[in-house]
């Protein structure tokens, strides 16, 4: 069997790599009005909950958001700095670490089949992810939430094809590249 | 990967982060407690503002910062207008806007070396818990680092397609993923053999 | 020629009509950039270009130049190497390509490899696949950038003598000097520009008292 | 030694006592499976390994074994090439740190690049960083995978000469046999077991009658 002996550091490899993917997909956007735009960064945070698992992929996000935090551009549309967690995203930010969570127990263990993929990015990388955005960009912008969930619809074509296109690559991933799916190291067996 | 910092030599850039980081808390907590009237918040919008002169910043970044905040008050400010009030639109709007260019200014007058020492300060004591403050700062960098290194592969992934004249469209982010791993895990050797992870 | 604002070539002026020519020169001399032009990856910002007689920018009316890149990962699209060559097939109904890509695979020496995942594949079988990738999209150039760094002596000997062998000219990069001297003719980059251009000795043997 | 089911590396009996000694063989014959058993990258599913009369699995009481990767890429860690040696350094007290980095880097000729962005610099560059980081770690015995290969002719001297003239035993896989020749000792591979070993030269004129 593989044993890479120092699980540690293929784990720390895997959640910078991932997070720094997330980041490169936030350069394909499209702005919105209403402040929170639409974005390829949650097809990388889809990926991360498919490829990385229930523990290391909440790590990965946290990543981003704290280089946001102390000022890099990493967010969609190259923003960033403390400001960002005070504006109208960002309960959807916290929605990704939720939700990733909540995609990599639904994608479990095993071998990733489509059906599973596919339910665990609807239910982790949507539901989830707009059950925190929505309210906290109501209570940010002030805007009842009535109409702030119909503004959120919008994302919603986007949203759903991004889910299809992460499940189909996650799948397609498995055959190209097996190993990726390796759970080894130390976050993974304190389960 | 560009960093939104402004080198200079003013007031707040010669603070220590920590402190700056202390205020914008402090203030974002009197901001959101302090009940503000219309000319309240008119007049905290110009005391921020008037912080970017006085911290050396030029009016052109002001400018800049509140260019950045157009749509957020158009759309905010025009919601609140129609669904509640004239007063609430400009109070409401008012309170984030001097948030946003207040956490601007710190961003923009603070290097991103000195931001993760704080962070890493502020989480020394989840060393008891368990969480490694250093594997976190050491995270963070790594990551920093590898953003252009995963940038360059979009681009060779995308010489690639047009190199064999095909468009793969959403499918090119397969081997940009398979490309991705394959380089996480020589990442985490390189890790090991330099005695990290151990 | 300009990236980000720096200048990377310049004042290259070349006219190249040997059926196979090295190109050769220090790292970050140009080599790349240059290759990257001449196959429409890159645009000039000024002078003129003209590979085959036809402008490399002209879509489907340009010259179909293949591009081998050093790194074989990045050029490997497709799950699978049957996969991957049946891509550069499309023009072919569907029925035939299958069929023509195993025949292909089969030529370059990978049959039996067809539908295993393409990161299993050696350095070699992977490089050799690119190469089978490429040749599949029957281009009028081959344009190859350092194609047999990583490999064996049998594999880089393997590789060499299938693109010498090739019947479309060849343009190849390489700090492999014993491989730039089966080439006809060579080019010698230095900072951004051409320092020598000629027979591949005679080129070569500069470049070697450049280093010395 | 078994990955994923396969047996990798077999049969592999071995001692080896220069202090320079190359390992050469096929693409896919175990040349990197044998370097990361070295230093404890990867585990031997059976038989008995020291390196330098220690074990390699052992944690702080096992053998300190420096790495250089073939792809300097996946070695530099830090964003800068300052940090990125002092990364290296950590066991030192926060102060001492740069000012010794500033020191390293001034060794490789890497002086006035210490907080340039790492990805802008050239290959060459680059691994030379990857080097001076691993050697800041003042490892027991240096491993080195395919060093020079993306590298131009004096760059791959520079490197080479570097690696040679080090003054801890040093363990070299390379594909380029000029290299290869200047080691003391060298180990053929093949298809995961050992095929020769003894004299540079010898075993280098066996491997390459067997490409013949
Ligand atoms: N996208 C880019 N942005 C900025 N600079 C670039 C870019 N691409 C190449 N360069 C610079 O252009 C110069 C020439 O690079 P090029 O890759 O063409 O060199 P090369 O001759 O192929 O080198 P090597 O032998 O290392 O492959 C280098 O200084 C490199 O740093
Ligand atoms: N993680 C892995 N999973 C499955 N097979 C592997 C893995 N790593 C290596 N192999 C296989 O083990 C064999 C030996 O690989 P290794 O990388 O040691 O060869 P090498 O001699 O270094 O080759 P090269 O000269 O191309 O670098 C190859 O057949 C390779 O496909
Ligand atoms: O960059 C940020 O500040 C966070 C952007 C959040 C965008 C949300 S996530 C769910 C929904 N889908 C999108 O494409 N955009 C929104
Ligand atoms: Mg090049
Ligand atoms: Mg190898």
């Amino acid at each position: 069997m593989t044993e890479p002996t120092r699980p540690l550091g293929a784990d720390l490899a895997r959640m910078a790599v991932f997070a720094a993917l997330i980041v490169v997909l936030g350069m394909v956007v499209v702005p919105l009005p209403g402040g929170v735009p639409i974005t390829a960064q949650t097809l990388g945070v889809m990926l991360a909950g498919l490829v990385l698992g229930a523990r290391r992929a909440p790590l990965a996000v946290l990543i981003v958001l704290a280089l946001a935090a102390i000022g890099l551009p990493v967010l969609a549309g190259g923003r960033g700095g403390l400001g960002v967690f005070a504006g109208p995203t960002a309960g959807y930010m916290l929605g990704w670490v939720v939700g990733v969570v909540v995609i990599g127990l639904i994608a479990g263990r095993g071998r990733l089949t489509w059906w599973r993929a596919g339910l665990a990015t609807l239910v982790g990388g949507i539901g989830v992810v707009y059950l925190f955005g929505v309210p906290a960009q109501a209570l940010v912008t002030g805007v009842p939430l009535g109409p702030t969930a119909l503004s959120a619809l919008v994302f919603l074509p986007g949203d759903l094809l991004k889910a299809a296109v992460a499940t189909v690559l996650a799948v397609a991933l498995q055959r190209a590249y097996p190993r990726a799916f390796d759970r080894p190291g130390v976050v993974a067996r304190a389960a | 990967m560009i960093s939104l910092y402004r080198p200079g030599t003013g007031i707040l850039h010669r603070m220590p982060a920590g402190a700056k980081l202390l205020l914008l808390a402090l203030s974002a907590l009197g901001l959101s407690l302090l009940p503000l009237d219309v000319n309240g918040t008119i007049g905290a919008l110009v005391v921020v503002s008037a912080l970017y002169p006085v911290a050396g910043l030029s009016w052109r970044a002001l400018g800049e910062a509140w260019w950045r905040l157009r749509w957020l008050m158009l759309v905010l400010g025009g919601a609140l207008w129609l669904l509640v009030s004239p007063t609430e639109a400009v109070v409401n709007t008012g309170r984030v806007v001097a948030l946003l260019l207040l956490a601007e200014l710190v961003t923009r007058t603070t290097r991103t070396g000195e931001l993760l020492e704080v962070l890493r300060r502020i989480l020394a004591p989840l060393r008891r818990v368990g969480v490694d403050p250093d594997s976190i700062a050491l995270a963070l960098s790594l990551t920093i680092t590898m953003i252009p290194v995963i940038s360059g592969f979009a681009a060779q992934v995308r010489d690639a397609q047009r190199a064999r004249g095909v468009r793969l469209g959403p499918r090119a982010a397969l081997p940009l993923m398979v490309l991705t791993m394959r380089h996480a895990d020589d990442v985490g050797d390189a890790l090991v053999a330099r005695g990290i992870g151990r | 020629m300009d990236v980000d604002g720096r200048s990377i070539l310049r004042d290259v002026t070349l006219t190249l009509c040997a059926p196979r020519c090295a190109v050769i020169g220090a790292n970050g001399s140009g080599k790349s950039t240059f290759a990257r032009l001449l196959n429409g990856l890159r645009t000039p910002s000024g002078g003129r270009l003209r590979v085959l007689g036809r402008d490399p920018q002209g879509g489907a009316s340009g010259p179909r130049v293949g591009f081998v890149f050093t790194n074989p990962e990045a050029q490997i699209l497709m799950p699978t190497p049957l996969e991957d060559v049946e891509l550069s097939l499309r023009h072919l109904p569907r029925g035939e390509r299958r069929e023509r890509a195993r025949e292909v695979l089969a030529a370059h020496g990978l049959a039996g490899l067809e539908d295993v995942p393409a990161s299993t594949l050696s350095g070699g079988q992977r490089q050799l696949l690119a190469i089978a990738s490429v040749l599949a999209t029957a281009p009028d150039l081959v344009v190859a950038d350092e194609p047999t760094t990583l490999l064996d002596l049998r594999n880089a000997r393997r590789v060499g003598d299938l693109l010498l062998g090739l019947d479309v000219p060849l343009i190849l990069l390489t700090h492999d000097l014993e491989l730039a001297a089966r080439c006809d003719e060579a080019v010698l980059f230095e900072d951004g520009t051409v320092r020598a251009v000629g027979g591949a000795a005679t080129v070569i043997d500069e470049y070697r008292r450049s280093c010395a």
